[in-house]
């Protein structure tokens, strides 16, 4: 840095050293450590992708999720194909077996056009304006098309995976900060202070971790009042889920804090004065905020799984609701699997999901310390 | 080392008191009761049963008492061996979870095994070929039986297996073994049905046993006492196995306390799907119907199992090393 | 750029038995590669001890490590010949054989046997002594398994083990620091090596088991007739066991040649140095400067102990309580140096935390004048007072390393306690924190830097301008120096006596180096097994104690004069009390 | 669980006959029994007179194992429905419209239907070769159905208005039945599963389970840790409706097959072998049945049963895989699974009608529903013919709550009105009723509020939760949000029986049983009669408690009180005609579709099954199609 710049630097460090909060260093470090991992530099970005999805729903969704239609039943999905550089699909009509009644499609050759920033169903983005604008659809506001093909009642499955994404990923996220928020506030007392406390939180989480998994998932999930709507019983799953999940990284900040209580660097600062807060969280924290990101970036894959299984068992969110657990649970039949196996592409979506944040986090966890060798 | 089993042992006991405790709370949480949802069964397929033979019914089974005066019925039974009766079997849960328990084991045991012979090797080539390209493949294979939900992965390879390679698929058992004692025949027609499950419950549970060998391996591997060795002059694959390998197993050996109440649990939902004479779906139907005997004796015999689970790895991770052992 | 030293003394090749030349091993590839070992040179005799001294960093230890090929990845051999005549006598060239091949691995722990500076990790920690003995025997001899347990047992007695044959069937961490290091002996003496390599089998010990073990070195040397090729970075164990001396630094051969030549007519520079800051600490800078000691009393220490309560093991068989600090009493005055000196697990450490409250001490009372006269008894003060005590009381960490959090830069790290204070804030406090660091010889402007950019001696330097930025009275400074390269460890001292001159502070100084206290203090304490067996001004300590202990401990320190060497004569404090050193659980 | 082993008695009932010489055997038996010395010659075991029946195609071929599935629990009613109810009569092969005899040989009825009389079946035998005599009918009914410690109460059938009936026998064969009051629909009764009691239990077996038979009950009770006689009984001779019923293999019954491996907690198949003592035969005079064992194999789930079906491994299923949405994957793999497909007809009046809450508590909306405008309305928002295209793939047809054109009851209006599509007409009605329409689209109360319904739907009925969403959509089409309560089928009941909803949609009974099940037409059933359950209460408690019915209501309970009490079956018909037409004039509530046919699956080697046949529970398929009379041939 040339001269006149690191002085300054130096006067905006010093600015707000009072803050004391700039440690960049930390963190540019890291950053760079994580890059080299290409595999999860890809999966983060996949990640983002995944939530930008979840967050605008409505606008990147071509048809609304629950409007059924009698002539679309169990579309097979639709190839995209380009007429010079005007993407179309090939429309089909809808015959049915009268002997078997399976629904059989045959390709006709006119063509839906399609284009980006077409005119769809009326929604309100992020809650604020009313717009009818989608990222793409068909260019005739009334025509259909099925990237992802359609379900019994004939709705657009593109449409029901990226609102699924919504309540599954948003589930992944909000029970995690739960189990964190818990994990860390548990741990760390229990870490730091020792003694009584720590014994009584330890047995606790040995009490928690003994029970097994899903039939306490199914006790609680069943002990539910069923009359709440979706939202509500979404919520509380959610809680269930974080319930159980807060026990191994309360473990690991336990571990983090007993290890750090006996730094020098603590010992030096509890000498200089500090308050046990301020030795906590300037001190303790900082460094393990990288581990406890990892932690996290791996908790939130087992809580997507755990909505989906208790949605397999009829638990979890229920129809009206759409979650990739309730879309697969749906699609759990031999005729589904038979004569509409597109049905399992929400499967798909989780599998992606969860191997991508399992690689995030494994990156994260490795560029974790930069001052390891 | 007997104190220290039978220390645990007693400590167990209270521990189980309270999770049975917690256990016949959760199971009466929801509203109504069994005989609600067995009316409610019954309704749905077009029988009805009438107001006052439900209460006759409830009369029958005691639901009418308070939460805890049942509560007290069922554990003064424990104690004296009787689990209690199964409402809608009408015959004691002793008998019901008895048999199951059995294949469950077997079940739990054998993805169990399934799991360290596959995690073992990979773990330990992953470690020593890090970041090669085996490494990275067998990671993300091991992702993939993390990621997949177990329920899909079941009903698909059922599919397959039985219309591609008309596999019976109706349960751990062919029909004419069924209810025949067990012969040589009968084991061999069990490993017939058994990879299926076998495979699933596996997959998940090695992917983590994998990371975690690979990680304390990778620790081990730089250690001076590798140095040592190899300046006695031992060749590499001995010193691998004597000293980082020997070392990593510790915590491997330690993960049976965990392995097993997943694999038990996890067995709920591959055992409703695939339709195995196991625990998991008589839990599952029990916890439906709220057949509160039945289903709080499951929960208690999984909690159980647990239990023994984490002190049996205890154990094993004292025998394996002597520093726990002897240091303090 | 010094010339390259000529190695050619002629002495007929009969009596080499390793010549090592333009050896390079270099870590990574093309021009960012870190050229570890760079084209050396040197022979060993048969029968003789080469010592190959530098400081760290200044490859020794691969110098060693090459000659078995056993270097860490991803350091490779690059270049170069090792010619051993130990088996061929036309000559075996070690260099080429491949690093797995049969050829090297039977010469490895068979022909020449190494052992390393630390044995609780250098041995497996989940097997017994007698198995890692047994296994190189059984791996080189054809013998059963009967006979390999005998001779593993005549081993351990060969190195003074005391009743080997229980001994052989204890794990590492059942040995105290002494012991192990005698087992790793046993072990590489296993197939009556040709060579031994020791790398820096001593540092990590205290004086006297280090007096006893290089005593043992040599001893099994003349007995077994073999060549010693000795690594370590401390000239006074150099001069009392060297026949010839190399000494290194960053990967080049400065200077070869007698233990004659190197100390009394060494020729190049950084040799000269490095024999000159040892026997630096030899004198006492404290006396030079003439002692600022005062009569007024500072702190008094009154029967401070400390136990810790028995700890039933895994098994159940109860440790007694173990007594750190027994009954500890003792003055100091104002403008003073006290030196508190004593080995591991002498309490000396134990009895600093309990006088600053780091750890809380089971009795006794700790009286301290306060900066406006009151007198306080740290060992019963609440939290309020004892941060107005903190204040006056300062301390200095032994690990540079550990003692800096790494993730705030080292203005942060200064500013820390005036920022807690609320003393000063915004401009004043980046005025303050520079004005510290200048006075530690750190360059103000690296304020924004971090501690992992630093090396150990700069971050000695800034956890003592830490240490200063509330104006202390008194600062604890804990093994301030025993973590720093010899060359600093000098430099350090003389500033803090700068400082000392400067703002009249008062040092208490811990630390298990006589050389260090000698030069430092006023008066010393010697501790030993948590109580202070002597103490007196320090010239009088350190040249003629009265108490037998200190007599020992004094006596096994290694001068710096091949000529008279002192180890050999030393005096032994209860024989028996160091023999038995086998206590259940290392402190 | 053996206490008298019903070898001994066997035994004792041989030694009896064995002296009569061995006449031309007029009748043959099944090549299986030929090896069981213990028995006696068939023409010993049959009746006198056994009762002939005519094979539906022609004669069968005796063996052969029946393999079909049940699910593993709350699923014991399918043994009964294969296995069939041996009663005193029983359904015709093809429906509801005659009645035939059964274990009784002829019955008359008094001229004010106040008493029955029946001519038992002589020499008919239990399966342990006991005769079945009228002192069995009376133990069932008088010791056991009267028995307080028991049964808290007689069940309804066997009280009409209330007093329970009084039976006699005349001789060992002729038993009577006396009511208080005229009760015709009592042989109907009499045939369906529910009211079995009377041919149930065997006198001499289970009166050891008995107080007034065997003093020393009590230590019986200790023995098996039951809680009183009552579960002690129950656990050896079982109940109508409960797993125990075919848990005792040593229990002699009068069904075709007796039980051989039992149905258990922990059994993984329940298998049924021949009754030697069966008392019916074919034209040939072979002693039926042909099949020799019947096997439910118990799989818990649904998708495995559909699994094993179409893998071949089952030779008759229609329970829990008949539903219209299997159709295509079972027709597209009959060759591979050997089976031929077994169509049958729901017997409800309605597979989705929408029971409109007449006493909801939102008192806007009681108001609006009571108004019947509203409700036509309702009706024609609703796009039929999409309901019917999506949820039943085009294969049934709208309809309103009135019974199918195959029963006698059918009434015209009851069952098309109001069935047309036309948004515009119900938009004009709403306008009529002061429903402004809304800025957000949905309609207004006059004073304020949106128009919203609140429906509750069983979560695990695919085809109601799919209908309720396609009907979301026609009711936002003429303003109406219809907000849809999914819920756990006992939540579902919880919310029903305490008023908690405006609409529920559930199935309307009675299309081919009118009579059995007048539900949607009366409010008489305490949970079935959504229309409004507080008019059920103040029916059941005659005005005491509940709230007073709609007058259209009140007339039509009156005429059912007189339909009850009617003395000929033509004074009940016209009765019940008239309240048919009474609902139809106040169209109460509102359907979508009939039922569509249902598809089974049936080995393509078994005959004499029925064309097509009901799929209920008041006609237990495919009891009354008379299994004992299926046969496989090579």
């Amino acid at each position: 840095m040339s001269e006149e710049n690191k002085q300054e630097t130096a006067q905006v460090n010093m600015a707000n050293l009072r803050g004391g909060i700039e440690y960049a260093s930390q963190w540019q470090l890291m950053w760079a450590r994580f890059r080299k991992h290409r595999v999860a530099y890809a999966s983060m970005v996949l990640v983002a992708l995944l939530y930008v999805v979840a967050i605008f729903a409505e606008f990147l969704s071509p048809f609304s999720p629950e409007d059924p239609s009698s002539r679309t039943v169990y579309q097979p999905p639709q190839v995209l194909h380009f007429d010079g550089f005007k993407p179309y699909v090939n429309k089909f009509t809808l015959t049915r077996d009268p002997v078997t009644l399976a629904p059989t499609y045959v390709k006709t050759d006119e063509k839906t056009y399609l284009e980006f920033f077409a005119k769809g169903y009326e929604y309100k983005m992020l809650g604020i304006w009313e717009t009818n604008l989608h990222l793409f659809g068909p260019k005739e506001q009334g025509e259909k098309m099925f990237l992802f093909g359609s379900d019994k009642l004939g709705r657009d499955m593109l449409s029901r995976v990226i609102f699924g994404a919504r309540f599954t990923l948003s589930m992944g996220l909000i029970g995690v900060i739960l189990s964190t928020v818990l994990g860390i506030a548990l741990g760390g007392v229990s870490g730091y202070y020792g003694g009584k406390i720590d014994w009584a939180i330890q047995r606790l989480v040995e009490f928690i971790l003994s029970l097994p998994t899903i039939p306490i998932w199914l006790a609680l999930a069943s002990a539910l009042p069923r009359n709440w709507p979706p939202h509500l019983v979404y919520i509380s799953v959610t809680v269930i889920i974080s319930l159980i999940g807060w026990t191994h990284l309360a473990r690991v900040i336990r571990g983090k804090f007993l290890a750090m209580r006996g730094e020098v660097f603590v010992i030096a600062a509890k000498l200089d004065g500090c308050s046990e807060a301020r030795v906590i969280f300037r001190h303790m924290l900082p460094s393990m905020a990288s581990h406890v990101i990892a932690a996290v970036t791996l908790a939130i894959p087992s809580m997507i799984l755990a909505e989906t299984t208790l949605s397999f068992l009829g638990l979890g969110l229920q129809p009206p609701a759409i979650s990739w657990g309730v879309l697969l649970k749906d699609a759990q039949k031999i005729s589904v699997i038979s004569n509409a196996p597109w049905l399992f592409l929400p499967g798909v979506m989780v599998v992606i999901s969860v191997l991508a944040m399992n690689f995030f986090g494994d990156g994260l966890r490795d560029a974790a310390d930069p001052y390891s060798h | 080392m007997l104190n220290y089993i039978f220390k645990r042992m007693l400590s167990a006991i209270p521990f189980m008191f309270m999770v049975s405790l917690t256990v016949f709370i959760l199971i009466q949480l929801p509203p109504g009761d069994f005989v609600d949802s067995y009316a409610a069964a019954a309704a749905s397929s077009g029988e009805t049963i009438s107001p006052e033979k439900m209460a006759d019914l409830r009369h029958q089974f005691g639901l009418d008492r308070h939460i805890l005066i049942q509560y007290f019925y069922w554990i003064g039974g424990i104690v004296t061996g009787n689990f209690g009766y199964s409402f809608e079997w009408q015959s004691p849960v002793k008998d019901l979870v008895g048999e199951r328990i059995g294949l469950t084991l077997i079940l739990s045991v054998a993805a169990m095994l399934f799991t360290w012979a596959l995690a073992l090797p990979i773990g330990v080539y992953s470690a020593v070929k890090r970041y090669s390209i085996g490494d990275y493949f067998f990671t993300f294979v091991g992702f993939i039986g993390l990621a997949v939900p177990n329920f899909l992965l079941a009903l698909v390879m059922m599919f397959i297996a039985s219309k591609y390679y008309n596999q019976d698929v109706t349960g751990l058992f062919s029909p004419e073994f069924q209810s025949a004692d067990w012969s040589l025949a009968r084991v061999y027609d069990l490993m017939h049905h058994l990879w299926i499950p076998m495979i699933i419950m596996g997959a998940a549970s090695s992917a983590g046993l994998i990371r975690i060998l690979r990680a304390n391996l990778i620790d081990q591997l730089y250690m001076p006492y590798v140095v040592t060795a190899r300046s006695k002059g031992l060749s590499e694959v001995k010193l691998l196995i004597k000293y980082p390998v020997r070392i990593a197993l510790n915590p491997f050996v330690s993960s049976i306390g965990w392995i097993l109440p997943n694999l038990v649990s996890g067995a709920v939902i591959i055992s409703i799907v695939l339709n195995l004479p196991t625990v998991g779906p008589m839990l599952y139907q029990s916890l439906m119907s709220q057949d509160i005997y039945l289903s709080g004796t499951i929960l208690l015999v999984v909690c159980l199992l647990t239990v023994v689970g984490t002190l049996l790895s205890d154990i094993l991770l004292v025998i394996l090393d002597p520093r726990i052992r002897l240091e303090q | 750029m010094v010339d390259t030293v000529n190695t050619s003394i002629q002495t007929p090749s009969s009596d080499i038995i390793l010549d090592v030349r333009n050896l390079k091993t270099y870590f990574g590839t093309g021009d960012k590669a870190v050229k570890a070992v760079d084209d050396i040179s040197f022979k060993m005799m048969r029968g003789k001890t080469l010592c190959i001294v530098g400081e760290s960093g200044s490859g020794k230890s691969v110098t060693a490590r090459s000659i078995l090929q056993i270097v860490d990845p991803p350091g490779k051999i690059m270049g170069g010949d090792v010619l051993y005549y130990g088996k061929d006598p036309k000559g075996q060239n070690l260099a080429q054989l491949h690093e797995r091949s049969k050829e090297i691995r039977s010469i490895r722990g068979h022909e020449i046997s190494m052992i390393f500076q630390e044995p609780m990790t250098s041995l497996s920690p989940i097997h017994t002594i007698g198995n890692q003995i047994m296994e190189t025997i059984l791996l080189h001899q054809n013998v059963d398994k009967a006979e390999a347990r005998a001779r593993a047992i005549e081993l351990l007695r060969r190195v003074e083990i005391p009743n080997p044959g229980v001994a052989i069937d204890k794990y590492t961490f059942e040995y105290s620091g002494g012991m192990r290091q005698r087992a790793m002996i046993a072990m590489s003496l296993a197939c009556n090596p040709k060579i031994l390599i020791a790398d820096e089998p001593t540092t990590a010990l205290d004086v006297t088991t280090q007096a006893e073990i290089l005593a043992l070195i040599k001893e099994l040397q003349t007995s077994y007739g073999m060549a010693v090729l000795f690594i370590t970075h401390d000239m006074g164990v150099v001069a009392e066991i060297a026949d010839e001396i190399g000494v290194m630094q960053n990967g080049k051969m400065l200077e070869f040649g007698s233990a004659e030549q190197i100390f009394y007519e060494a020729k190049n520079p950084y040799t000269l140095q490095l024999i000159d800051s040892v026997r630096k600490l030899e004198t006492s800078a404290r006396a030079a400067r003439g002692s600022r000691a005062t009569d007024k009393k500072l702190m008094e220490i009154r029967g401070v102990s400390k136990i810790y309560p028995a700890r039933s093991t895994f098994m159940g068989k109860a440790n007694p309580p173990f007594k750190a600090l027994d009954n500890v009493s003792l003055d100091v005055f104002e403008g003073e140096n006290l030196g508190i000196v004593g080995e591991s697990g002498s309490g000396k450490t134990t009895l600093g935390n309990c006088v600053i409250r780091v750890l809380s001490c089971s009795g006794g009372e700790v009286l301290f004048r306060m900066a406006d006269g009151r007198i306080t008894d740290l060992a019963k003060a609440k939290t309020g007072e004892l941060r107005q005590v903190h204040r006056e009381i300062r301390m200095v960490f032994q690990d540079p390393f550990a003692s800096l959090n790494p993730r705030m830069t080292i203005g942060q790290i200064v500013g820390e306690p005036l920022l807690v204070a609320g003393t000063h804030t915004g401009e004043a406090l980046r005025k303050r924190t520079e004005e510290l660091l200048e006075t530690v010889g750190i360059p103000g402007a690296a304020m924004e830097r971090y501690p992992h950019a630093f090396s150990g001696g700069q971050r000695q330097r800034i956890g003592i301008a830490r240490a200063l930025a509330l104006n202390p009275r008194l600062i604890i400074a804990d093994e301030a120096t025993s973590a720093l390269d010899v060359t600093l460890r000098s430099q350090v001292l003389d500033l803090l006596l700068d400082l000392q001159d400067k703002l009249s502070l008062s040092f208490i100084l811990v630390s298990h180096d006589i050389g260090v206290i000698r030069y430092f203090c006023d008066r010393v304490a010697v501790m030993y097994k948590g109580q202070v067996v002597e103490h007196g001004p320090a010239m009088k300590i350190c040249s003629a104690p009265d108490h037998p202990y200190t007599k020992a401990l004094i006596s096994a320190v290694p001068g710096t004069h091949p000529r008279d060497k002192r180890i050999v004569n030393r005096h032994r404090y209860d024989a028996e009390a160091q023999a038995s050193g086998i206590k259940l659980g290392g402190n | 669980m053996r206490l008298i082993p019903s070898r001994l008695a066997v035994a004792v009932a041989a030694v009896a006959v064995v002296a009569v010489p061995s006449l031309a055997l007029a009748y043959n038996q099944a090549p299986m029994l030929a090896n069981n010395k213990a028995l006696p010659p068939v023409d010993q075991r049959l009746p006198a007179k056994p009762q002939v029946i005519k094979p539906l195609d022609r004669v069968g071929q005796y063996g052969g194992t029946l393999r079909t599935a049940m699910r593993s629990n709350n699923d014991h009613n399918a043994i009964l429905r294969v296995i069939g109810n041996q009663s005193l009569v029983r359904w015709g092969v093809d429906g509801f419209n005659k009645i035939e005899p059964n274990l009784a040989e002829s019955w008359t009825i008094s001229p004010d239907a106040t008493s029955y009389t029946f001519k038992l079946r002589q020499g008919a035998k239990w399966s342990d070769g006991t005769p079945f005599t009228a002192d069995d009918i009376l133990f069932s009914m008088n010791d056991v159905l009267a028995n307080k410690g028991f049964l808290s109460a007689v069940p309804a059938d066997f009280q009409p208005g209330g007093t329970p009936v009084v039976v006699t026998k005349t001789d060992d064969y002729t038993v009577v039945f006396k009511f208080a009051k005229p009760y015709l629909p009592f042989l109907e009764k009499l045939a369906t599963p529910v009211d079995q009691y009377p041919t149930l239990f065997q006198k001499k077996y289970c009166s050891q389970f008995h107080p007034k038979y065997n003093a020393n009950v009590a230590d019986l009770i200790k023995q098996n840790n039951a809680k009183d006689w009552g579960q002690l009984f129950r656990n050896f001779c079982g109940d109508i409706e409960i797993p125990a019923r075919w848990g005792n293999p040593s229990k002699p019954v009068m069904d075709p097959w007796v039980i051989k491996e039992p149905y258990t907690g922990s059994a993984t198949k329940v298998v049924l072998e021949r009754n030697p003592y069966f008392w019916q035969v074919d034209t040939a005079g072979n002693q039926l049945p042909y099949i020799d064992r019947v096997q439910f194999q118990l799989i818990s789930e649904v998708e495995t049963i559909l699994l094993a079906a179409i893998n071949g491994q089952l030779d008759y299923q229609q329970r829990h895989i008949s539903g219209i949405t299997n159709r295509p994957v079972l027709s597209e793999n009959m060759a591979r699974g050997g089976y031929k497909l077994l169509p049958s007809a729901g017997i409800n009046a309605n597979q989705a009608g929408l029971w409109l809450n007449h006493s909801t508590s939102n008192a806007k909306l009681q108001k609006l529903i009571r108004n019947k405008d509203f409700r036509i309305a309702l009706s024609h928002a609703i796009d039929r013919r999409e309901i019917n295209d999506i949820v039943y793939l085009g294969q049934s047809q709208p309809w309103q709550s009135g019974p199918h054109k195959a029963s006698k009851f059918y009434n015209e209006k009851l069952a098309t009105q109001y069935l047309a599509l036309d948004i515009k007409k119900a938009n004009e009605m709403l306008d009529k009723l002061g429903l402004k329409m809304g800025s957000d689209g949905f309609r207004q109360y006059p004073e304020g509020g949106r128009v919203s319904l609140g429906m509750i739907v069983m979560i695990s009925n695919a085809a109601l939760m799919e209908t309720s969403e396609l009907l979301r959509k026609h009711f936002s089409k003429i303003g109406v949000e219809l907000v849809i309560n999914s819920s756990e089928r006992s939540l579902f009941y919880d919310r029903a029986n305490t008023n908690q909803y405006d609409i529920s949609l559930d199935v309307f009974s009675g299309g081919l049983d009118p009579t059995m099940n007048p539900r949607p037409w009366l409010a008489i059933h305490a949970t079935e009669s959504r229309m409004s359950l507080p008019w059920v209460k103040y029916y059941l408690t005659d005005g005491k408690q509940g709230e007073k019915p709609s007058p259209s209501m009140l007339k039509r309970l009156d005429l059912f009180d007189k339909w009850q009490v009617a003395k000929t079956e033509a004074e009940a018909d016209g009765l019940f005609k008239q309240i048919l037409e009474e609902a139809a004039n106040e169209f109460e509530v509102i359907g979508t579709v009939m039922p569509a046919p249902n598809t089974g699956v049936i080995n393509k080697r078994i005959v004499n099954t029925p064309a097509i046949m009901p799929d209920g529970w008041t006609w237990p398929t495919p009891g009354p199609s008379l299994v004992q009379q299926w046969s496989f041939v090579k």
